[in-house]
């Protein structure tokens, strides 16, 4: 019964915090509503058992992807973040048809299709009597399978990961670094 | 939610709400005394038992300052986001007491009901203790932004960029404890210190806890890394516009943040509660556990009143050029300490590699020092002659 | 908390998210949307780990942690673009950033 | 080669030695002790005190207020203590401390007789003390030796703006009581003030000897020159018209 409210109550709060974040026009409370929608995506993830995930979660979007909106924010908008007589969105008929459509016609209809009925059946009853197995329940798998998991067969995989993060960083730098250097050109040469 | 869950809750959470922001009023009494020493001042000698001429060192001027804060006026400034302004100092205490949860503080009387001796048994407790650290930068740069002020605003800038740069070596020197003990569970980083194995008493553990302790003292903002609320500079930073219980509770904050990340490195390489009597009166640990912590606060308030305040370009250098390079050796070394002794080398092996690396870090700590100090010119004076 | 109900949230966020990227003009929005709609998939895979078959092999979560981190440098590049981005035309309204379009 | 690190250890030992030391040596407690304080002062007491002791005994708490203590200016008269008498009052509402006050908190406004005739005293003086600095730059400059600082401190207002704010009639007090709470300074001023005068009155003493000398030796030089009169050339004449009258100027400032 805890278990079911929490999702419910997570999934208010996502949904809820979701649409907050892509409709405000203040960009810093978007940021901060965004922020509220991977908390609970990572509450979700605890529910799931998936603790390091949940724990990724939380360092990777809320630590990370959050500071580093906020001050890609700061470096291009002003700095209050909001601009009241600035139309900030477009087409948002067409944008909320398009959306629903996809939702009624794409995702719907697959979820329908899902067959649902393979879980496995002590999986399946486990979930059903989760109220009072969830405190004596053992996580489906701890941190060091993880870890062992990544390292043996997805090793391979790892490193790709490896590799494109620095390509990304070095690529993020030189970007950012870049537009500077043609902007100083441009001021020099005139 | 049956009986003993809600019970189990309340054994473990309900002392770490208790001790901690007590043990904070005290300390804010330890840090003004021994700041006052260190300058040849007395420090708060007066407030004591109300309506009485008994003293008492000064204890009671915590509670006359919490008194204070309570009845002080709350001003918003007029721009303020009011409702940003609010949440902040919220934002700012809560993960820092979330956190003391994943400490590995084995309170006794739990033991008697059965109930987990930890707040939360997680499995990856090391890396949730950093994931919820990090939501501190974020009430930083609320308080930063919702006040409207520019002093505050640049606060809040330098706060997110100090405090996103140390938490690197940070977790960086966590992970070489991770790496040997081979568990994320503070508990089990504990136990594995038995016996006073502990992880400061190897070269690379007392790199990593060298960087460690540098790393939280700038993710704490104390001082000499205290740019952020730099009051010469920046007037107090982040909380400029935060009066009466706002700012308790921001101060509150911080000083449990620096509970929290003190018990992690006590826990990652002070042997948690170990000492001596544990063996014999288990309920001591608690009190290890505690005085331990006490006594890297007593150095980082040691330190306060030892050093004057960075610059900027010299705290970003000592991040980047000189902790991040120097913990990425540590893990290297520790990785092979932690091979040939896996190995089941023998004693003389072992004591090279002892050796060897404690010259390989000193030798590298010497030039990175050297290289990473921003050059200093001979000085010209201008005006002043 | 079922399966289906997972995914029904998951859908509605993706779909939250799709509804980001076509409206807003802000380029920084637009990547908050991206994440949104990143993060709804992530909990797809949580969810299919965790209620589907062999959960020990831990498939789910290791396809989420891989798409974090392929989330985290998708956003250290794309805010870099914005920067340049920004840099150069002065403004990440994307419906100004129109060069190609004919006049 | 310095052991790295070995700065911050050799702080930490300075800083060490420095918290030891306060608890044993009584002397590096600056705050407490007057260890600036010089020898020859013996009515100094040994040890500032505390603050907070009993309400209203400031004055004569002689550990809380000593003779070296300034806190904000005050206006001197030359009357008896209490009363508020404006004609011993020494401003003469220059206006020169209003002028070099750094954060700009003394206001004057002069006094005019009914006939619009400007008679020497301020009509308002009013020190702003949320603001003022204790800098005690209107004590160095006013010629008049006519503000001075006070030791109060106690001056807790449960107003925010008027109670700070300080009239004319808050800021008068007696010379006696400037004897009385900076003994050695006051002796001092009024000893240079009696100096001043006394030189004043020497020189004046002095210069009307001068011009009398210079009167007689004036007139005879004038009947000399009148005596020469006859034999001297016209173009003389100018000479003799400017001496006199310079003359005559002088005795005129004097």
């Amino acid at each position: 019964m805890t278990q079911e409210t929490a999702f419910y109550l997570l999934a208010i709060i996502a949904v809820l915090a979701a649409v907050t974040a892509v409709r405000l026009r203040n960009l810093i409370h978007g940021v901060f509503a965004l922020v509220i929608f991977f908390a609970a995506l990572a509450g979700l993830f605890l529910l799931l058992m998936a603790q390091f995930i949940a724990a990724v979660q939380v360092l990777v979007y809320i630590g990370a992807v959050g500071i580093l909106l906020l001050f890609a924010i700061m470096l291009t908008e002003r700095v209050t973040g909001d601009d009241g007589r600035r139309i900030t969105s477009r087409g948002g008929f067409w944008g909320a048809t398009a959306a629903l459509g996809v939702a009624v016609f794409v995702l719907l209809p697959g979820i329908q299709q899902t067959d649902l009925n393979r879980l496995p059946a002590e999986l399946a009853e486990a979930n059903a009597t989760a109220a009072d197995a969830n405190a004596t329940m053992a996580p489906p798998h701890t941190v060091e399978a993880l870890g062992k998991r990544l390292i043996e067969p997805y090793i391979i995989t790892l490193e790709v990961v490896a590799l494109l993060l620095t390509a990304a960083l070095i690529g993020a730098v030189a970007v950012s670094q870049g537009a500077r250097r043609v902007e100083d050109e441009e001021e020099a040469s005139p | 939610m049956s009986w003993e869950l809600i019970r189990d809750i309340l054994i473990t959470t309900v002392p770490l709400l208790v001790i901690f922001p007590s043990l904070f009023a005290f300390t804010t009494w330890i840090e003004r005394k021994a700041l006052a020493r260190i300058q040849n001042r007395i420090g708060p000698n007066k407030t004591g038992v109300p309506c009485t001429r008994i003293s008492l060192f000064g204890l009671g001027q915590p509670a006359a300052d919490g008194i204070k804060m309570l009845f002080k006026e709350d001003i918003v400034p007029k721009g303020a986001d009011r409702l940003f302004h609010l949440l902040a100092p919220i934002v700012a205490l809560i993960p820092a007491m979330l956190v003391l949860c994943f400490l590995p503080l084995e309170f006794p009387w739990a033991k008697f009901v059965q109930a987990p001796v930890q707040a939360f048994l997680l499995d990856g407790a090391v890396i949730f203790f950093f994931a919820i650290t990090g939501l501190n930068t974020l009430a930083v740069f609320m308080a930063g932004w919702a006040s409207r002020n520019k002093y505050s605003l640049l606060g809040g800038m330098r706060a997110i960029a100090q405090m996103v740069s140390y938490e690197i070596p940070l977790v960086l020197s966590a992970v070489i404890v991770v790496m040997l003990v081979g568990s994320l569970n503070a508990a089990d980083i504990a136990a594995a210190q038995k016996g006073y194995q502990w992880h400061l008493f190897t070269p690379w553990g007392l790199a990593a806890f060298v960087i460690f302790f540098i790393a939280a003292l700038a993710e704490t903002n104390r001082s000499p890394f205290d740019l952020p609320e730099a009051e010469s500079e920046l007037i107090a930073g982040y909380f400029t516009e935060y009066s009466g219980f706002k700012f308790a509770l921001f101060f509150l904050g911080e000083y449990i943040a620096m509970f929290a990340i003190s018990g992690l490195a006590v826990t990652l390489f002070l042997g948690a509660g170990e000492g001596p009597g544990v063996a014999a009166v288990p309920a001591l640990s608690v009190a290890w556990f505690i005085a331990k912590i006490f006594a890297l606060i007593g150095i980082m308030i040691w330190l306060r009143g030892t050093l004057p305040r960075l610059r900027v370009d010299q705290l970003m250098a000592f991040a980047w050029k000189f902790l991040l390079p120097l913990s990425i050796l540590n893990i290297l070394i520790a990785g092979f300490a932690w091979h040939v002794a896996k190995s089941g080398a023998g004693t003389g092996l072992k004591a090279v590699v002892w050796i060897a690396s404690l010259i390989t870090l000193y030798a590298v700590a010497r030039g990175l020092n050297r290289i990473s100090r921003p050059e200093a010119a001979p000085r010209e004076y201008k005006y002043a002659e | 908390m079922t399966l289906e109900g997972l995914l029904i949230l998951s859908a509605v966020l993706f779909c939250v998210g799709l509804l980001g990227a076509f409206t807003r003009r802000n380029a920084v929005v637009v990547l908050f949307s991206i994440e949104i709609m990143l993060n709804a998939a992530n909990l797809n895979f949580i969810a299919f780990w965790r209620y589907g078959e062999n959960p020990e092999l831990l498939h789910g979560p290791l396809f989420a942690l891989f798409a974090i981190a392929v989330a985290a440098a998708e956003i250290a590049v794309g805010l870099a673009l914005v920067i340049a981005v920004y840099r150069h035309f002065k403004t990440v309204d994307l419906e100004k950033l129109n060069t190609l379009k004919e006049e | 080669m310095s052991l790295l690190g070995g700065g911050i250890v050799k702080g930490m030992a300075v800083t060490l030695r420095n918290f030891v030391g306060s608890y044993f040596n009584k002397e590096r407690l600056v705050t407490n002790d007057y260890a600036w304080r010089p020898k020859e002062d013996a009515e100094l007491p040994q040890s500032a005190g505390q603050y907070p002791k009993e309400e209203g005994e400031q004055l004569s708490d002689t550990t809380t207020v000593t003779n070296y203590s300034r806190n904000f200016p005050m206006l001197l008269h030359d009357g008896k203590e209490g009363d508020t008498p404006m004609d011993t009052v020494r401003c003469v509402a220059c206006q020169i401390c209003e002028r070099e006050c750094p954060p700009q908190c003394i206001y004057i406004e002069k006094m005019y007789d009914e006939n619009g005739k400007y008679i020497k005293s301020p009509a308002k003086f009013d020190i702003d003390v949320s603001v003022c600095m204790s800098c005690q730059i209107c004590v160095e400059v006013c010629p008049f030796d006519a503000i001075v600082m006070n030791s109060q401190f106690e001056l807790s207002t449960p107003d925010r703006f008027g109670g700070l704010l300080l009239r004319r009639d808050d800021l008068l007090k007696s010379n006696d009581y400037y004897h009385q709470i900076h003994p050695g300074e006051a002796a001092a001023r009024d000893q240079r003030m009696a100096d001043e005068k006394a030189a004043k009155e020497a020189k004046k003493k002095a210069a009307a000897e001068a011009a009398k000398k210079k009167a007689a030796e004036k007139a005879k030089a004038e009947a000399e020159a009148k005596a020469k009169e006859a034999e001297a050339a016209q173009a003389e004449g100018a000479e003799e018209k400017s001496e006199p009258e310079g003359g005559d100027s002088k005795e005129a400032t004097e």
